[in-house]
């Protein structure tokens, strides 16, 4: 970090933004916090279009051979609810979760490279809105959030504005693991080996490491079905020798690890959450670390499970069945250390918690049914049936939503420095659990009673049995949406008028908590130093002579509000002086050029493509060409790497 | 700073160490990357029956590694570089691999 | 059914040893709320209710794992419960910490390997269970070659050289190996997009793929009507792409073969002569480019049956539904419907060369038609 | 936040560990292209195959870009010994070669074209195209930086001490060439003997 004074004067086209407050310093911030915010108001918004979706769905379902809307329209809105929940509100909900925790929980004042991170953020909202903008343009894709070729070759699918817009999804989402991955290796506070990483960290690590492997798969997948639906190319096109089976090979290369990129993050989360509340550390930390690497690593190797009907043969079916049975091992490794982690502690059912234990709950039902997946001779039954629907609902909402919404509820003092509504939380929980079961429960049912998956009408010949089924169903979505309103309804009058949570609301184990909240800027006055895992616990509690956990008398628990030291002074650590990075219009500038070239791309238009490639290397060299920070001279100082700079100096 | 990580003060800064080849040497191996291309193409020209496919096979990893090792430093810098450049390299084998056997010789016949 | 998710008073902890009585509790509640899931298991189009040996095959695999999913389900669900009440904050808590335990080697190592060895147990009937229901029939079998379209079925029977559609008519008790691949109109595969076969009573699913083959066993143990539907969506009117078969005793099933291997008698007089004309089954028809036998075969006998764009009717009035299960072939009402407007019944893309376009045709032109497809037994 | 490399928890720079974070993905990438096209060498639906290969022109402009690697390095190394007119002649030499490689590979496409292969010809020929399509933008896009790189270098932009973009940058470079080493095997080499086989 150097220190030199800034200069302004070699800035050409904007001043850098300087503004502290209001919109302009939103949309230049390269914050972590400020961008995890961001990520997660915009996943609210898509969560309730995507939810709108799905009461659309729902609707349509509720009773036999019902034509509230049309097939056309009721393939749009599946399509669009698939990629909506998993492009759109699932991963970036993680990524929220990533943006505003990574440096917190590892004591580092932003991540690696801020500005990436705010072109990660803009390529996500773009993205989004790109996708949603098919809506008005001649029709939104309607090939299922699968796009299995050929049906997505075909021109009345619209699947151009799938092809393109998940692209930009991908470069946002591959931009940010690489982003994070950086950041946790090389940003830890001093001490933090890995084995004293917050579990959430480990699990962050992992996800990133499963987005960056799986984002480029995807990338190619969607570069050839581009290809071929706006130039004309052969890879899926049976014509003249393409084989189909190669997308789903693709995609499912990609999808398989992206269903573990949703879930991983939720387990970190969880891990954090249950040990706070039952006053215990977290049972097995190793083994629940090594569990979330190996469901990574295995993750990549099961993924022809989703093609178990598909055209291939007895040999790769036996394979792929055997690898996605063992991938419950691991898991359930999981499942029973978070168990034994309440076991024989003091549980307090706080919002957060209740949330954690309907996570390992409702995870278990979503993991048995995928179990059940995997008897591939019986799969042939299952497979695209609801019964498959309510698998991945349960693992999706009753899982990685659970947990997600757990975090929200846990960290929102953090981020507002208030409490939200417990009671309206229980509400919003028992509502929550209700209405979820009373949607997807039934789903086990119709799908093994016979009930097709993506059928835009339910056919009465199915049986009252299944549509009984399908009513309870879509009562489920009013019980959701009326909890998801107080779920909003606690958010908002909270962020207004919360009571005051103080620093450290819930007697919490990691250093997130241990900087103000909602924290200053730069995070942390003094970067801590770490010698214990559950280190801010350590800094609260020490053992007695036997043994038994005491807390650490007068002022001992006192210090870890750090603003207090920070308010002293510090050397150049006061909090006035810490160098953090400048906000910066360029992230934005160079993402609104991939508008020209997305739009372009549809046409193809080759001027509007040409026009966006230039926008975007212009917004490459005003990115390049401008310091991190002002005055920065933006290199490493490498004359005399062993002088101790700062306050954290060597240990 | 140092943490601690184990932290090798001499690959710090990578880049900047000093038993770096110099020049000389990276023209000695460009003479013997030369040297393996010209190898490669002679398969072109002269038979070399069963042989060549292995033949290029190996060459092509001796050039792969000769390049990634020396040009971009990896034999220099921190094993986590050649780490993650291989990871990726034998990830991408092993999972395309799999995906073309399973393609070729386990999926359905043509019509 | 959702009494299985009700959990079990105590949980068995691993470790300690629960009294055998227990045991045979546990034992009789898993076999009630087995009989009752059971019990709920038939409607017309039920995976659950096999009624040949690949279905059956396929059951009597996954109800055992359904089991033990059952019983991991009540152990995990019952930890947590029990967690939950007994380990609570009581009120009357004195605020200090409960045990700082930090984890157990051995049970780490019990919940990996008793999980692993259980999944190793499901594994091998999984193992063989895809053999054998992939591999070719033993002995005699009958061959069905399935060609799936946007939005209907076509059945080929190699044997006899029979074209028909959406209803698959098979003798009970012999295997019947389906040769399966998809196209489109003009039988084009590049037209065509992937289909998936599935009549759950009978077998599960196959994928149907343009340019590709693939294979499927089906076998019914019993004279009856199978529902089954297209399980791979597959655009506009994927729901509608239903499937009947229906098997036969062997003695009416050779009958329902010489019938159909006849050719279609055209008939001579009346409103369905004007139909025949109008179809174009003679091939001197005066509508024109609306010629129906431009697209659908009606095979009078002379020349080789040649399969059309659409749906082959040289038998028609021998299927009991049409437009691939939607409609009633005895409902003279709705096949005039049919005529008057094919795509506001079913879903369908003419303009992209899928499906049956409107035809514009006059009521008394769909009378002849409608008459002369009737005849068509 | 730029921090000292001394200042992290591994002891490296955050850029150089990001630049290899990503270059390890992108074998994810360029593989699923070099699979399409191994799964597609025999699918030329009538058109040309692998036979219309020119090896001699392909060794050569191979040949060129190998070298690049070499005028890359020591582009680099000229920067670390702050010789910055060195510097700046080798990374046009680079950037150079990189040009010549892309006028091969431009000229080879519109011979394929002309001689009847062209992308919408066969999957053989999508997978062909677009898998070197692909590499030639990554070499075009390395042009770019090399050129920004050097007009940085003469605007004070980029300084005598900052030999880390160098590096970086041709850390991408080198990338860009070993993808290629593989390429020119799998995709040119190891097809055209097994046809003559
Ligand atoms: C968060 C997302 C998520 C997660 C975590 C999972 C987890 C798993 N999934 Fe799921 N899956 C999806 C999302 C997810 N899935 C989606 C979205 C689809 C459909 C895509 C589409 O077609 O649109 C799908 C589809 C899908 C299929 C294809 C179904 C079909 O279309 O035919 C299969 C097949 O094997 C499968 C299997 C599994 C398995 C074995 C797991 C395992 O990881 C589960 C492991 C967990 C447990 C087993 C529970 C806890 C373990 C214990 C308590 C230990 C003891 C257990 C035993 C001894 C069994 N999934
Ligand atoms: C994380 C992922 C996720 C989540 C959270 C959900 C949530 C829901 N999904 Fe989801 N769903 C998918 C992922 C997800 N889904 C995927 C991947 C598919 C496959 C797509 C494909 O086949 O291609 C799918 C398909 C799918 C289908 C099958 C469609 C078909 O095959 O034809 C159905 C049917 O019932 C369904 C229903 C629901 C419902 C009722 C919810 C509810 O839980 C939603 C509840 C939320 C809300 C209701 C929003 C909050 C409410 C407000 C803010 C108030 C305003 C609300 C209203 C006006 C209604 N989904
Ligand atoms: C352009 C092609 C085309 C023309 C012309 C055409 N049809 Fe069709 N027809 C189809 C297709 C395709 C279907 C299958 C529709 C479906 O079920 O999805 C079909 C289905 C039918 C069916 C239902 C068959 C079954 O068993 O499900 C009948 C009956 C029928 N057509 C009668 C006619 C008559 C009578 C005419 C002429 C007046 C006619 N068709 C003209 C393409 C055509
Ligand atoms: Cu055919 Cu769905
Ligand atoms: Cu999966």
């Amino acid at each position: 970090m150097s220190q030199s004074t800034p200069t302004t004067s070699r800035r050409s086209v904007f001043s850098r933004p300087r503004a502290e407050k209001g919109f302009t310093s939103w949309i230049t911030t390269t914050d972590h916090k400020r961008i995890g915010i961001m990520y997660f108001f915009t996943v609210l918004v898509f969560f309730t279009l995507g939810g709108a979706e799905s009461g659309v769905i729902r609707a349509q379902l509720a009773q036999a051979e019902m034509d509230l809307v049309t097939a056309e329209i009721y393939n749009q809105v599946f399509t669009m609810h698939g990629l909506t929940m998993v492009f759109l509100v699932v991963m970036p909900f993680g990524a929220a979760f990533f943006n505003y925790l990574i440096p917190l929980q590892i004591g580092a004042r932003d991540v690696a490279f801020p500005r990436l991170n705010a072109f990660s953020y803009w390529m996500y909202l773009f993205g989004g809105i790109f996708l949603y903008s098919s809506f008005l343009l001649g029709g939104a894709p309607n090939g299922a959030w699968t796009g299995y070729a050929p049906l997505a070759l075909d021109g009345v699918s619209n699947m151009a504005f799938y092809a393109i817009g998940l692209q930009l999804l991908g470069v946002s989402s591959l931009s940010a693991a690489v982003n994070f991955i950086v950041t946790i290796l090389n940003m830890r506070a001093p001490g933090l080996t890995f084995m004293r990483m917050p579990m959430f960290i480990w699990m962050s690590l992992v996800t990133n490491f499963l987005l960056l492997f799986a984002m480029p798969i995807i990338a190619v997948a969607l570069f050839m079905l581009q290809f071929d639906t706006v130039f004309g190319a052969q890879f899926f096109n049976p014509a003249t020798g393409g084989d189909p089976i190669l997308w789903q090979h693709l995609f499912w290369l990609f999808g398989h690890p992206e269903v573990y990129i949703m879930i991983l993050p939720a387990m970190g989360i969880v891990s954090e959450i249950l040990p706070v509340f039952s006053r215990k550390p977290l049972f097995g930390y190793a083994a629940v670390a090594f569990a979330g690497a190996a469901i990574g690593f295995i993750g990549f190797g099961v993924w022809a499970h989703h093609m178990f009907t598909s055209a291939i043969g007895p040999v790769a079916r036996s394979a792929f069945a055997l690898s996605t049975m063992f991938i419950a091992v691991p898991t359930g490794i999981k499942i029973f250390n978070w168990v034994f982690t309440m076991w024989g502690g003091k549980l307090r059912f706080t919002t957060p918690m209740l949330f954690s234990i309907g996570f390992v709950s409702m995870f278990t039902i979503g993991g048995l049914s995928g179990v059940t997946h995997a008897v591939v001779p019986h799969n042939a039954q299952q497979h695209d049936t609801y019964y498959v629907v309510a698998h991945f609902h349960y693992v999706l909402f009753g899982g990685a939503l659970f947990a997600l919404i757990a975090g929200v509820y846990y960290w929102f003092p953090k981020v507002t420095g208030r409490l939200m509504s417990e009671k309206l939380g229980r509400v919003h929980f028992w509502t929550w659990l209700l209405g979820f079961n009373l949607t997807f429960g039934p789903m086990h049912m119709s799908g093994l009673l016979g009930q097709p998956r993506r059928t835009a009408v339910l056919p009465a010949e199915l049986g009252g049995t299944v549509e009984l089924y399908n009513l309870l169903s879509s009562l489920g979505v009013v019980v959701l949406a009326v909890s998801a309103l107080v779920f909003l309804f606690n958010l908002i009058a909270s962020i207004r008028a919360g009571a005051a949570s103080g620093p450290d609301p819930w007697d919490a184990r990691t250093i997130e908590w241990l900087s103000e909240s909602p924290p200053k800027h730069y995070n942390f006055a003094e970067i801590p130093v770490v010698s214990h895992r559950d280190e801010f616990w350590h800094r609260k509690y020490a053992e007695d002579a036997a043994g038994q956990p005491v807390a650490v008398p007068a002022g001992g628990s006192e210090d870890h509000v750090t603003a207090e030291a920070a308010a002293h002074g510090e050397g150049d650590h006061d909090g006035h002086h810490i160098h953090m990075p400048d906000p910066s219009y360029w992230p934005l500038v160079m993402c609104l050029g991939f508008f020209p070239v997305a739009y372009g791309l549809l046409g193809p238009t080759p001027w509007l493509i040409g026009l966006g490639v230039v926008w975007v290397i212009i917004g490459f060299f005003g990115w390049i060409i401008e310091p991190v920070a002002e005055g920065d001279d933006d290199d490493p100082i490498v004359e005399d790497p062993a002088a101790p700079r700062s306050g954290v100096a060597a240990h | 700073m140092s943490t601690t990580e184990t932290h090798d003060p001499a690959q710090a800064a990578g880049g900047h160490v000093d038993h770096h080849p110099g020049p000389r040497e990276y023209v000695r191996i460009a003479i013997i990357l030369a040297i393996l291309t010209a190898l490669e193409v002679s398969t072109y020209f002269v038979d070399f029956g069963a042989l060549a496919i292995p033949l290029l096979v190996v060459l092509m990893g001796i050039k792969f590694v000769m390049v990634a090792g020396f040009f971009m430093h990896l034999r220099f810098d921190t094993k986590l570089y050649g780490r993650l450049l291989y990871g990726g390299l034998f990830g991408a084998i092993g999972l395309y691999a799999i995906t073309l056997i399973v393609m070729s010789f386990d999926g359905a016949p043509r019509v | 059914m959702r009494d299985r998710t009700k959990p079990l008073p105590a949980p068995t902890l691993p470790g300690t040893r629960a009294p055998i009585r227990r045991r045979t509790r546990v034992g009789t509640i898993l076999v009630l709320a087995l009989g009752l899931f059971l019990a709920s298991c038939s409607a017309p189009q039920s995976a659950m209710d096999p009624a040949g040996p690949y279905a059956q095959g396929p059951h009597d695999l996954i109800v055992p794992v359904f089991v033990i999913a059952l019983v991991v389900f009540i152990l995990v669900q019952g930890l947590i419960i029990f967690a939950v009440v007994k380990f609570r904050r009581r009120p009357d808590d004195d605020g200090s910490l409960p045990a700082q335990v930090h984890g157990n080697t051995r049970l780490e190592i019990f919940w990996t390997v008793i999980p692993a060895l259980i999944l190793a147990g499901i594994a091998v009937p999984t193992v063989q269970g895809i053999f054998s229901t992939m591999n070719e029939p033993d002995g005699e079998y009958l061959t069905v070659e399935v060609v799936g379209h946007r939005w209907w079925w076509e059945f080929y029977y190699p044997d006899f050289d029979i074209y028909t559609a959406n209803e698959l008519v098979i003798p009970v008790d012999t295997p019947v190996r389906l040769e399966m691949t998809a196209a489109d109109p003009g039988r084009d595969p590049a037209r065509g997009v992937i289909h998936s076969f599935w009549i759950p009573r009978l077998a599960g699913k196959q994928d149907v793929v343009p340019g590709q083959q693939t294979y499927l066993n089906i076998q019914a143990s019993e004279a009856d009507r199978y529902l089954g539907m297209c399980a791979e969506y597959c655009g506009l009117s994927h729901v509608n792409m239903r499937i009947r078969a229906e098997s036969l005793e062997q003695g009416d099933f050779d009958a329902w073969v010489d019938n159909q291997m006849s050719p279609a008698v055209t008939p001579t007089d009346g409103l369905a002569a004007q139909g025949a004309e109008l179809f174009g089954v003679e091939h001197n028809t005066d509508i024109g480019a609306r010629s129906c036998a431009a697209c659908h075969q009606v095979w009078n006998g002379d020349g080789a049956r040649v399969p059309g764009v659409g749906p082959d009717l040289t038998h028609f009035a021998s299927r009991e539904e049409f437009a691939a299960g939607l409609f009633d072939v005895d409902d003279e009402e709705q096949l005039r419907e049919w005529l008057r407007d094919p795509p506001a019944m079913k879903p369908m893309q003419p303009e992209n060369g899928v499906g049956m376009p409107n035809l514009n045709l006059t009521e008394e032109e769909i009378d002849a038609l409608v008459a002369y497809l009737l005849a068509l037994e | 936040m730029t921090a000292g490399v001394h200042e992290t928890t591994l002891g490296l720079d955050h850029r150089k560990l990001g630049m290899w974070v990503f270059l390890g993905s992108e074998f994810l990438f360029f593989g699923a292209f070099v699979s399409a096209y191994i799964l597609y060498l025999d699918t030329t639906a009538g058109g040309p195959g692998v036979e219309i290969f020119d090896i001699p022109f392909t060794s050569i402009s191979s040949f060129v870009l190998l070298m690049s690697s070499l005028t890359m390095v020591l582009a680099h190394n000229a920067h670390t010994r702050r010789d910055m007119r060195r510097m700046r002649m080798w990374i046009l030499a680079t950037a150079g070669q990189g040009a010549v490689f892309l006028g091969g590979q431009i000229f080879e496409f519109t011979v394929f074209y002309k001689e009847g292969l062209n992308l919408t010809q066969s999957p053989f020929a999508s997978g062909f195209f677009v898998l070197t399509g692909f590499h030639g933008l990554h070499v075009f896009v390395g042009i770019l930086l090399l050129l920004s790189l050097y007009s940085l270098t003469l605007t004070g932009k980029v300084k005598p001490d900052q030999d880390l973009k160098t590096e970086m940058i041709g850390l991408y470079w080198h990338f860009v060439d070993i993808i290629w080493v593989i390429i020119f095997t799998v995709v040119y080499l190891i097809p055209d003997l097994l046809m003559e086989a």
